[in-house]
């Protein structure tokens, strides 16, 4: 999976939420999405999710450029938001069924039950996702992308509810997904966590692409940018 | 650019200064020239306007149409601009026409509203129209609203032969239309005077349709520059 | 009301009715323009101030 | 093939939350018993004047009780963002609007296949026989209603005030629905058969087929608005 994105730009009324962005991913790397609220984070994850028409520029996946009827490409993008995109009638179980039948994959039970195990809800297999509690829909989420796995994957701001194991559960999915040559992209604003884990970080500010680079350590111009466009008291 | 708006201007006032002609000499001919009809007398003058605002309102329908279509098709503005202010004009048109069949009614029919087929038909495509301006009008985003918008435009204008049908069936009180009667030319139906005053006045509303749909037109582009502008320096 | 009556009813109503269209979309017009003018004006100046 | 495969997978998923919830249905059916007695009232006569009356009036009930669902038809969807999970995935959109479509439609014909005999017991009719032909037109306007209401809840799923703008879009745009089924409906309650009546009924499954065809093929567009 390859991604390109050529002077992708969104207009909301008379502002611009992002503008004149430019992106080139190749297989398997890692992307933390970094900067202020109201940077156009969500709005460039929503765009590179086919959800929200951008007013110009064009993403292409594989070469092939993403638009409202492309069914296919579709399939290969994954939103993961943490608490949403889940029926709050249908059980734990139902949820993950309905999903992988949509996309056509695997939804055997066994398959399902699996991943569920995985992500520690196997107990919970049988309630109303209504009656889970937010971090337990973010495990669900991220159950239903392992089985979904989708060639780009998008996260947004996935750390706000999960506990300690289940951080860790994410991040190893999230390494595991890029070893198979998939993208991940993430928005969020654990600095740390996400600079732990990427290979190349990115820092919007007020809709324009301010900072784009591969990891070093030491890493001296991450720090600069960091300092002009992230508020100091990160965690 | 200064020069091109100017022409532009130019045109715009050589349109409407032929249509006021136009409209000017259809108003002679038809209020002073031809004479009054051997059966309905002097009232039926109302039909130099009626048919030819009903044959502008449904140009309007029909550019709404094609707009609309272009637009989903190509996603240009400038198609959505045409449908926008086509179905302006549409309304406007139509309901002149309600008007004017209204008070033509009284003194044929002895009242002002009939449930006859033709005059239902137009009340209705008013309907169908006023939803379209008020649909869009209460969609915030531009594109979605110009995109449900048109769906409508051509739902809409699909959906006009089956209305028609089945309004026809349904009642008809009118007179069966005279110009256009198959058995004979219409020539040898109506004083030629008549039809010079008709085809005049056909030519005046065209070209003051026309005139008054460029003018919406252009009102609607300098909007869309302004948001540009606007947008440029993030006002 | 004779005939005539109708007549000027209905010539009146339409005249007055697209005059009046005619006039607000006027006024719609002029108003773009000048906000149209007094943008593009104010952008020429703030490209002279960068060069 | 892949079409009906995930309409049918939208389908079931919409009727098992349905199930479970029986809001849109319990309102529904409320509401069309509701207007039963609210006419009772208005219309105080005897049968055969009502016979008269019926078709206008079961079509009246069966528009504002399809109105009533059509604006509940996206809530599953609203919830959670769960639209957006759909438009994410390689979902066919006509897939969604043929089980939108259908879904609506079962919902309206469940409540009808109660509200019509209930019309019958309460204003005292005796011509049980020609429920069958009456159920044929209900079949075949109802589609027609849940297919353009499915696309005009569509696109008036992101507006302002949209319950209202809703009705406002579609009834004019389903004036041949309504005069044909009444048509069709008096011809069959005054002569037992649908003679003449053949006509509107062929219109109406014009209608019908235009329509589903349409919203197919253009539901991409009407959904990413």
């Amino acid at each position: 999976m390859r991604l390109t994105v050529k002077q992708l730009a969104k207009a909301y009324g008379y502002l611009w939420a992002l503008r004149h962005f430019d992106l080139t991913l190749s297989p398997g790397e890692f992307v933390a999405l970094l900067g202020p609220n109201g940077a156009g984070k969500t709005t460039l994850l929503k765009l590179l999710a086919g959800l929200t028409p951008p007013t110009a520029g064009v993403i292409e996946l594989d070469g092939r450029p993403l638009t409202g009827t492309a069914t296919a490409e579709r399939g290969q993008i994954g939103l993961l938001a943490p608490a949403e995109h889940l029926y709050d009638q249908l059980t734990a179980l139902e949820n993950l069924r309905f999903f992988t039948a949509l996309y056509d994959k695997d939804s055997s039970a066994s398959a399902l039950e699996k991943a569920l195990l995985q992500v520690g809800l196997s107990a919970r297999a049988q309630d109303y996702v209504g009656n889970l509690s937010a971090g337990m829909k973010c495990r669900l989420s991220i159950a239903k992308w392992q089985l979904l796995d989708p060639g780009l994957l998008l996260l947004d701001e996935p750390y706000g509810v999960l506990d300690g194991s289940g951080i860790d559960l994410l991040e190893n999915f999230l390494k595991e997904h890029c070893a198979r040559g998939h993208i991940v992209i993430m928005a969020s604003h654990h600095v740390a966590r996400a600079l732990k884990l990427c290979d190349r970080a990115l820092i919007l500010h007020q809709g324009r692409l301010q900072f784009d680079q591969r990891k070093q350590t030491p890493w001296p111009a991450f720090e600069h940018a960091f300092g002009d466009f992230l508020p100091r008291t990160g965690p | 650019m200064g020069r091109s708006t100017k022409t532009v201007k130019r045109r715009k006032g050589i349109l409407g200064g032929l249509a006021l002609v136009a409209v000017v000499a259809g108003l002679c001919w038809s209020l002073l020239v031809a004479p009054p009809d051997a059966y309905q007398g002097e009232v039926q003058r109302i039909m130099y306007l009626h048919l030819p605002s009903i044959l502008t309102a449904y140009l309007s329908y029909f550019l709404v149409f094609i707009g609309s279509g272009m637009y989903l098709w190509k996603r240009d503005n400038k198609d959505d601009l045409l449908a926008h202010a086509a179905a302006e004009l549409g309304v406007l048109f139509t309901a002149l026409t309600i008007i004017e069949g209204s008070i033509w009614g009284k003194p044929t029919w002895g009242v002002w509203w009939t449930w006859d087929a033709r005059l239902t038909l137009t009340a209705i495509l008013l309907l169908i129209y006023a939803g379209y301006l008020m649909l869009r009008s209460s969609i915030d985003d531009e594109q979605r609203a110009a995109s449900a918008a048109a769906i409508l435009g051509i739902l809409g204008f699909l959906d006009i032969p089956l209305i028609h049908m089945s309004v026809y069936w349904w009642r008809t009180l009118h007179q069966p239309p005279s110009i256009l009667r198959p058995d004979k030319a219409p020539w040898e139906n109506v004083h030629p005077a008549m039809l010079t005053a008709l085809a005049i006045s056909f030519v005046g509303f065209l070209l003051l349709y026309f005139y008054l749909l460029s003018l919406r037109y252009r009102v609607g582009e300098m909007r869309q520059e302004i948001k540009a502008l606007r947008l440029e320096r993030g006002v | 009301m004779g005939a005539w009556g109708y007549v000027s009813l209905a010539y009146g109503i339409v005249c007055g009715a697209i005059l009046m269209y005619w006039f607000l979309l006027k006024r719609r017009y002029n108003a773009a323009e000048a906000e149209l003018k007094r943008l593009r004006s104010s952008e020429a100046a703030a490209n002279h101030d960068k060069s | 093939m892949t079409l009906l495969r995930q309409a049918y997978l939208l389908l079931r998923k919409d009727l098992l939350l349905e199930w479970r919830r029986r809001d849109s249905l319990l309102t529904m059916f409320f509401f069309g018993t509701l207007l039963l007695f609210v006419f009772h009232f208005a219309f105080d006569m005897p049968p055969d004047k009502v016979v008269e009356l019926a078709p206008a009036l079961l079509w009246l009930a069966f528009l504002f009780t399809g109105t009533l669902g059509l604006a509940q038809l996206f809530q599953a969807e609203r919830d959670n963002h769960c639209l957006d999970a759909l438009l994410l995935s390689p979902l066919d959109r006509g897939a969604l609007f043929l089980a939108k479509t259908a879904f609506n439609l079962i919902l309206m014909l469940l409540v009808e296949s109660v509200v019509i005999p209930l019309f019958w017991i309460l204003f005292n009719l005796s011509s049980w026989n020609l429920l069958p032909q009456l159920f044929l037109v209900t079949l075949l306007g109802t589609l027609g209603f849940c297919v353009l209401g499915t696309i005009t809840a569509a696109i008036t799923l992101r507006a302002r005030a949209r319950e209202l703008l809703l009705p406002l879009v579609l009834f004019p745009l389903m004036i041949p629905v309504i005069l044909a089924t009444i048509r069709c409906m008096e011809m069959v309650l005054r002569t037992g058969s649908f003679g003449d009546a053949i006509a509107w009924l062929r219109l109406l499954i014009g209608f019908d087929v235009i329509f589903l065809t349409i919203g197919v093929l253009i539901f991409d567009w009407v959904i990413e608005s």
